[in-house]
């Protein structure tokens, strides 16, 4: 999982589609509150599933949006 | 006493309720902010009066109803309390200044702003390491959020700049309280420091990077591109928030957590807080931009005052002294000239020539200059006395060193900033927006400034009491100073009779004292009748004088190293904003503060050197003084800058020629014998004649001598009246520092004598010419001429001038020669006696130019109707010419006792003049002025009346009955036969002038520009740049300490 | 590739002063002392069953207050900064599918139940205000996919969130006066342990919280969907 | 073994995430790659803080079915590292969000997501 993680984080960095290294970065949150479900930490696990993987994605995304609208008006 | 922690719960509360309400109750919301704001200054101030009046043991706010460390806690003590009285004044003036900003802005502003002020007060007060953290964050994103209030596209970028360095400095932070946390096993910043002694290789690297962290938002130099940017393109009154509030709690942050790295990490504060003081202030030298500029100093000031935390061991029980000394001065000056800035509104540091228009934000513009720099009787000074005292007993030097050299730089730029101030022409229509929500909150800090001044010197130790009095009487020049000119010029002299009579008694025994005390006060007094002359209010001028003179008669007064090194500033900025008065002088008066800012340093640096290993500080230490080979080298190369010996001279022809007519004299005539009274107290201190081998002073011996052939061979050539003076002065202080050298007893009567004679010729001459200048309105010789009978009694007194001044008998100026020549003799320095004798000769000339240019030959018809000088100015040289004439006859009426003086002391006790009434001799040969002048006069009247008679049969010819043939040439003034009049020994002797020392240190000004000019490219203003900046800095900080 | 290698360099050096922290790291054998003092005394002072609720809301009280001002900072900035695109608002309106309508009317009831659910229960299971409040967000992203051009008001939020960021610092006060400090939950009963009307303050703290942290994250993302990219 | 226990993968990964994230930042010129980047410090971050409060063999910090009041302490892992990343993440999404905004108006104002080109600012 960790390997995923690291994977995960490198695509998130060299990939070319926006859209994709914010996925990218997503899933890295994600895996992440799996393992915080292992370490015990499950308050920590919800919190980074909705909070930091859901909501910033969801964020990420609202800007993406705007930026290609942005584009669109030139 | 309000708990502390209703500080968060009312502002914080208040901030929530605010985002209730919309645009119609906007002015209300602002409006109940103010209410708001005023709420902690009350909280923080009440205990900051609490623990001044009793200090008591810190008051401890718990929470959550368990005890630390097992929930958070915050601390209001002394320090607390001062840090968040400091925050919590500035925040609410801070709001009152952006009043119309926010406005703009709408409610959302108001709420960042409470929410900022609110996270710096926990900031400064909480002890648990994890809430600094969150509330460093919240101030940083409610300053974010303040830095964009421009909306172009400079500001967005420079708030995602500081965004991302933030962000990665806290990533550090975080990490850093993980591993303390699990290594330490507390969160809490006392339990913590009382609990782990030892560091283990991973509790040290968790320490690092907390520090490094907390450390890097103080913006160390090289790693602060972010800030600088954000202070180029933020709004000033954001600046002056983040550069005296958040720094200040991010400072007090570092001192409440540099325990955790003991003794090492104390190291390590100085060390990057003294690279951060001088690289900051260096690459500031060469800065146009205002607001940067401003960002530049503030941050190198925050890194001395990071670097005084470190030293806070060497510092012992004055460290909070120092610390408040220092602080105060940063954080009320900073506020105040980014408030400025916000008033004038343009970039470039010379569009504040439009303050000219404004006198009184010129004042405080110039207040917090000197506040800054560390001038009497600002607290900095204080400060920076202290903490030099105190480094210099632990034998710090270098550090010592790189402080004074990091302050030069910092005068460098700010002295520049100030002369364009007040003497570039302002912009055509630019004008000054007088809002009075920001002017209060200026004039406001400018108080504050004063205040804390008069509470540093009451907490500064006892010992070493400042007579205020003068400093009081200055301030009262200030307050009057809508009064008209002759009002203030006659307080002005009956405050300096009153002092002269005041200090009389202290020093009547004192023979030496009293003669420079007399040139001081007395000398002061005859310059100031020359003010009378001035019409309307002259703003400034007295004040400034007054300050000059109290600085002069300090440096007599004083009884130990701090009260003259007090008055030796104070007499240095006195005297910088008189020679900046004048027309052409920016640059000139630029030049001498920078020598007089050096020569201080290295007077200051002199004193510390010698202080090792004493307890006092009184004069009589130099005598003992550690290390003197330096300390004396130092103080000698600092009291020359301000007797503009050879190659410390080149401030001097253009600060006195281009000072107003009747500031010329005083600072030529009066001021340079501060300079003279220096050298004595250390040659004093030598040891006398003891001494008398000594390097040292062969060596000054050699460079008065040269000075002496320079200053006069340049005299020679010039064409500028006043100019001539001037380079005449250098010589002549040239004679002075020989004489003195000598370090004989007749040496020093020698050099006495030149002092007291310069004093009176060269005022008299600057006074007489300045008369003349007066009326003609111009300084160049050869635009004058024919002059003596418009203008009869100056050229008596120039005649009279110069006659003293070369050494003619049977005046006071031949004496002088009579005692050099006994005391050349004695001493056996024939070669450096011979090329001042050379020197004198060449003094003949330029004499001669003067008197001959000026008042001789035809008057140009311009000056055909041209009066005598102002009354004013005949007055007072009159009084100086009756001086020179007793002085003449009666010599011994000073000389046998300050002869007595300094036969009787431990100092020159063998080979003194002996006095039969009015007859001195020495084993060579004797002498009288009383019966020269009486054979010499008689010759005069002799000769006089063969002249008469011989001429009584020649015809007047009419002074105008020439008749010209030929053409008129196209340039007539160049064929005025004084224009260029010495232009043959100009061949022989030219290549002596040529101007070594002026292109010596251009060079050095061209290449520190270059070198920091090229420096600051590393601010390339790529925000990832800074970031990898931030990451190597941390980086190589570690591998330091490996 | 000199600028990369520069940077290479850095990163390596970061490397080696993590591995100097990493090579720290041995697990744990046992609660430290401040752990220790949480897990015995904890219970009785606080009365939360999950541990972590109580050092949020009770013995790191502040802590948490700081961070639901953080995301207050965020939000106002926001709508600060894109203030001037406000008063432009163009309405676009988009078509959005019929079957997203319903089943977001069927869902929002829903998921505001759980986000409630959530962060009153904090104190006993998993979870607590900022998970409801993220839960409660979520519905707002819903909402704005589903109802799009229909606006939805600022104010209603920004009323919610100035509620109940007041009622959390007068809580705070209240627990001066009526117990041991500023944000001490003792100031209601601490009940029965293990009942939802325990822990003293904790659920009604943490209710504020949740409500905050939703009203505050809708904000933002309210203030980012209506911004219309009005300033060229 | 013991390296291969879940804190110590947990923990090492969150270092190497780190200096990813960390390379990620210095090396991107995309502001928003940049900013992505700081999201997976962030996370980084909370990995390597929980991961250190962590006690093998132990539940969860919560009081309820076979935990007892009595033994809680040698039963339940540290709940302090878990409240501060709890923190720490909201934190986080706020950083993020501002982040995220600013990138917005830096590309309304320069129509650019370049680093490269806020420059002018400088010196």
């Amino acid at each position: 999982m960790a390997l995923i993680m690291i994977v995960m984080a490198f695509i998130a960095i060299y990939h070319k589609s926006l859209q994709v290294a914010v996925i990218a970065s997503g899933i890295i949150s994600l895996f992440a509150s799996v393992i915080y479900i292992f370490l015990a930490a499950p308050d920590v696990a919800i919190t980074e599933a909705s909070i930091g993987s859901a909501l910033t994605v969801v964020i990420f995304f609202y800007v993406l949006n705007k930026i290609r609208r942005i584009d669109d008006k030139k | 006493m309000v708990s502390p922690i209703y500080i968060i719960a009312v502002l914080l509360g208040i901030a929530f309720l605010l985002g209730l309400f919309k645009q119609p109750g906007a002015n209300f919301v602002r409006f109940a902010a103010v209410i708001t704001l005023a709420f902690p200054v009350f909280v923080s101030v009440g205990w900051l009066i609490h623990f001044i009046i009793d200090p008591a043991e810190p008051f401890m706010v718990y929470t959550a109803g368990a005890l630390p460390p097992f929930s958070i806690n915050l601390k209001m003590g002394l320090e607390e309390a001062f840090m968040t009285s400091a925050v919590n004044v500035l925040g609410f003036f801070g709001f009152i200044y952006l009043y119309k900003t926010l406005k703009a802005q709408g409610e959302k502003a108001v709420v960042l702003f409470l929410v900022l002020i609110m996270g710096l007060n926990v900031v400064i007060m909480t002890r648990d390491i994890f809430n600094l953290f969150v509330f460093l964050e919240i101030s940083s994103i409610a300053l974010i959020g303040m830095i964009f209030f421009k909306r172009d596209l400079n500001s967005f970028s420079a708030g995602f700049k500081y965004l991302i360095a933030v962000t990665v400095i806290s990533s550090f932070l975080l990490i850093g309280i993980g591993f303390i946390y699990y290594l330490g096993g507390t969160l809490n910043i006392d339990d913590f420091i009382a609990n782990n002694n030892g560091l283990t290789r991973g509790l040290s690297t968790a320490v690092f990077l907390v520090l490094i962290a907390v450390l890097l938002e103080l913006k160390p130099f090289p790693a602060n591109g972010w800030a600088l940017d954000v202070y180029q393109a933020a709004h000033p009154g954001i600046n002056a928030i983040i550069s005296a509030g958040t720094a200040t709690a991010a400072l007090f942050a570092v001192y409440k957590l540099l325990p955790f790295g003991g003794d090492l990490w104390l190291n390590i504060a100085v060390i990057i807080g003294l690279i951060t003081f001088l690289g900051s202030n260096f690459l500031g030298i060469s800065q146009k931009n205002a607001n940067r500029l401003l960002g530049y100093s503030s941050i190198g000031q925050i890194g001395l005052l990071l670097a005084v935390m470190g030293f806070s061991k060497h510092l012992g029980e004055h460290f909070q002294m120092v610390f408040f000394a220092l602080f105060i001065s940063h954080f009320l000056a900073k506020a105040g000239l980014f408030w400025l800035s916000g008033l004038i509104a343009k970039d470039e540091i010379k569009d504040w020539a439009v303050l000219r228009k404004k006198p009184h934000l010129l004042f405080l513009f110039g207040l917090f200059v000197f506040t800054l720099i560390g001038f009497p009787p600002f607290p900095s000074f204080y400060g920076k006395w202290q903490l030099v005292m105190d480094l210099a007993s632990n034998y710090n030097y270098w550090w010592i060193g790189l402080i004074l050299l990091g302050s030069i730089f910092e005068g460098v730029y700010l002295f520049r900033w100030l002369g364009y101030a007040m003497k570039l022409e302002p912009e055509e229509g630019s004008s000054i927006k007088l809002d009075w929500e920001k002017i209060i909150p200026i004039a406001v800090f400018g108080l504050l400034i004063f205040l804390a001044s008069y509470f540093t010197n009451e907490i500064f130790p006892s010992n070493f009491n400042i007579n205020l009095i003068p400093v009081y009487f200055v301030l009262f020049l200030f307050v009057i100073d809508f009064l008209p000119a002759y009002i203030k010029n006659t307080i002005a002299i009956a405050g300096m009779g009153f002092y002269a009579y005041y200090i009389y008694p202290d020093i009547e025994q004192d023979t030496l004292r009293l003669v420079f005390a007399g040139i001081f006060l007395l000398g002061g007094i005859l310059t100031m009748f020359a003010g009378y002359s001035v019409k309307g209010r002259r703003p400034g001028f007295f004040p400034f004088a007054i300050m000059m003179y109290a600085g002069l008669i300090g440096l007599v007064e004083a009884e130990n190293l701090f009260q003259f090194f007090f008055a030796w500033e104070l007499m240095t900025l006195g005297s910088y904003i008189l020679i900046i008065r004048g027309k052409k002088s920016i640059l000139h008066a630029y030049n001498y503060m920078l020598f007089s800012l050096g020569g201080a340093y290295m007077i200051f640096m002199g004193i510390a050197l010698a202080y090792n290993g004493h307890t006092s500080i009184s004069l009589e230490m130099l005598q003992t003084a550690s290390f003197p080979g330096w300390a004396y080298t130092l103080l000698a190369l600092g009291f020359l800058t301000k007797t503009a010996a050879l190659g410390f001279h080149i401030w001097l022809p253009g600060a006195h020629a281009e000072a107003e007519s009747d500031v010329s004299p005083m600072v030529s005539g009066i001021l340079l014998k501060g300079g003279v009274f220096g050298l004595l107290v250390l040659f004093m201190a030598m040891g006398g004649e003891q001494a008398g081998e000594h390097p040292l002073l062969y060596a000054l011996g050699w460079l008065g001598a040269i000075t002496a052939l320079g200053g006069n061979l340049m005299a020679v050539f010039q064409e500028d009246a006043k100019r001539l003076l001037a380079y005449s002065s250098v010589g002549n202080l040239g004679y002075i520092l020989f004489a003195f050298a000598f370090m004989t007893n007749i040496g020093w009567l020698t050099g006495l004598t030149y002092s007291i004679n310069h004093f009176l010729f060269k005022t008299l001459l600057f006074l007489a010419i300045g008369g003349v200048v007066w009326r003609v309105k111009t300084h160049n010789m050869y635009e004058m001429g024919g002059l003596i009978k418009r203008m009869p009694w100056s050229f008596i007194a120039v005649l009279i001038g110069i006659i003293t001044l070369a050494g003619i008998p049977p005046l006071s100026g031949y004496a002088g020669k009579w005692l050099f020549y006994n005391a050349v003799i004695t001493k056996g320095w024939y070669f450096q006696g011979a090329i001042v004798f050379f020197a004198g000769t060449i003094a003949f000339l330029y004499c001669f130019k003067l008197i001959y240019s000026i008042f001789l030959g035809q008057p140009k018809d311009k000056f055909r109707k041209v009066k005598e000088a102002p009354i004013w100015y005949l007055i007072p040289q009159f009084i100086l010419m009756i001086g020179i004439m007793v002085f003449s006859a009666r010599p011994d009426l000073i000389l046998k006792p300050i002869g007595d003086l300094l036969s009787q002391s431990a100092y020159f006790p063998t080979d003194p003049l002996s006095w039969e009434n009015v007859t001195a001799s020495t084993n060579l040969g004797y002498w009288s002025g009383y019966k020269i002048m009486l054979v010499i006069g008689g010759m005069f009247v002799v000769l006089l009346a063969w002249l008469m008679i011989m001429s009584r049969k020649a015809k007047n010819v009419k002074q105008f009955n020439i008749v010209y043939a030929g053409e008129r040439p196209f340039t007539p003034e160049t064929t005025h036969y004084s224009h260029n009049m010495f232009a043959p020994f100009n061949k022989a002797l030219g290549f002596l002038t040529t101007p070594v020392v002026t292109d010596f240190w251009n060079g050095v000004n061209d290449t520190s520009h270059a070198f920091a000019d090229s420096f600051r490219k590393i601010y390339t203003g790529n925000g990832q740049t800074y970031i990898a900046h931030i990451l190597a800095y941390i980086v190589i900080v570690y591998l330091i300490l490996l | 590739m000199i600028r990369n290698s520069i940077l290479l360099l850095i990163i390596a050096g970061l490397a080696f002063i993590f591995y100097h922290e990493l090579s720290a790291y041995h697990g744990n054998d046992g609660l430290n002392e401040t752990a220790n003092y949480y897990a015995t005394k904890g219970l009785s002072e606080v009365g939360a069953a999950n541990l972590v609720t109580s050092v949020v809301v009770t013995y790191r009280g502040l802590d948490t207050l700081g961070e639901v001002t953080i995301l207050f900072l965020t939000a106002a900035i926001l709508a600060l900064m894109f203030k001037t695109s406000h008063s432009q608002k163009e309405t676009q309106k988009r078509i959005t599918s019929e079957l997203l309508i319903t089943a977001s009317n069927v869902l929002l009831p829903v998921i505001f139940l759980v986000g409630i659910y959530i962060f009153i229960n904090g104190h006993l299971t998993p979870g607590g205000g900022f998970q409801g409040g993220a839960v409660l967000a979520s519905a707002m992203v819903l909402m704005l996919l589903s109802i799009s051009g229909r606006k939805i008001k600022h104010a209603v939020l920004d009323f919610i969130e100035a509620i109940s960021g007041i009622a959390f610092v007068l809580l705070g006060i209240l627990g001066i006066f009526l117990a041991g400090g500023f944000l001490d939950n003792s100031i209601f009963s601490l009940g029965t342990f293990g009942e939802l009307f325990s822990a003293g303050a904790i659920p009604v703290i943490y209710s504020f919280i949740g409500l905050k942290v939703g009203a505050e994250l809708s904000n933002i993302i309210l203030v980012l969907n209506q911004t219309q990219n009005v300033e060229k | 073994m013991k390296y291969f226990s879940v804190e110590y993968i947990s923990i090492f990964a969150g270092f190497i995430l780190l200096l990813i994230g960390l390379w990620g930042i210095i090396s991107q010129k995309n502001i928003l790659k940049i900013i992505i980047s700081f999201s997976i410090i962030d996370t980084s971050i909370h990995l390597i803080l929980v991961s250190v409060g962590y006690i093998k063999n132990r539940t969860a910090p919560i009081i309820d079915g076979p935990v007892t009041r009595a033994d809680a302490a040698q039963q339940v892992t540290d709940p302090v590292p878990q409240a501060l990343v709890l923190t720490a993440i909201v934190i986080g999404v706020g950083i993020t969000a501002l982040m995220l905004s600013y990138a917005l108006k830096l590309y309304e104002k320069n129509k650019s997501l370049e680093i490269d080109k806020y420059k002018s600012l400088k010196w």
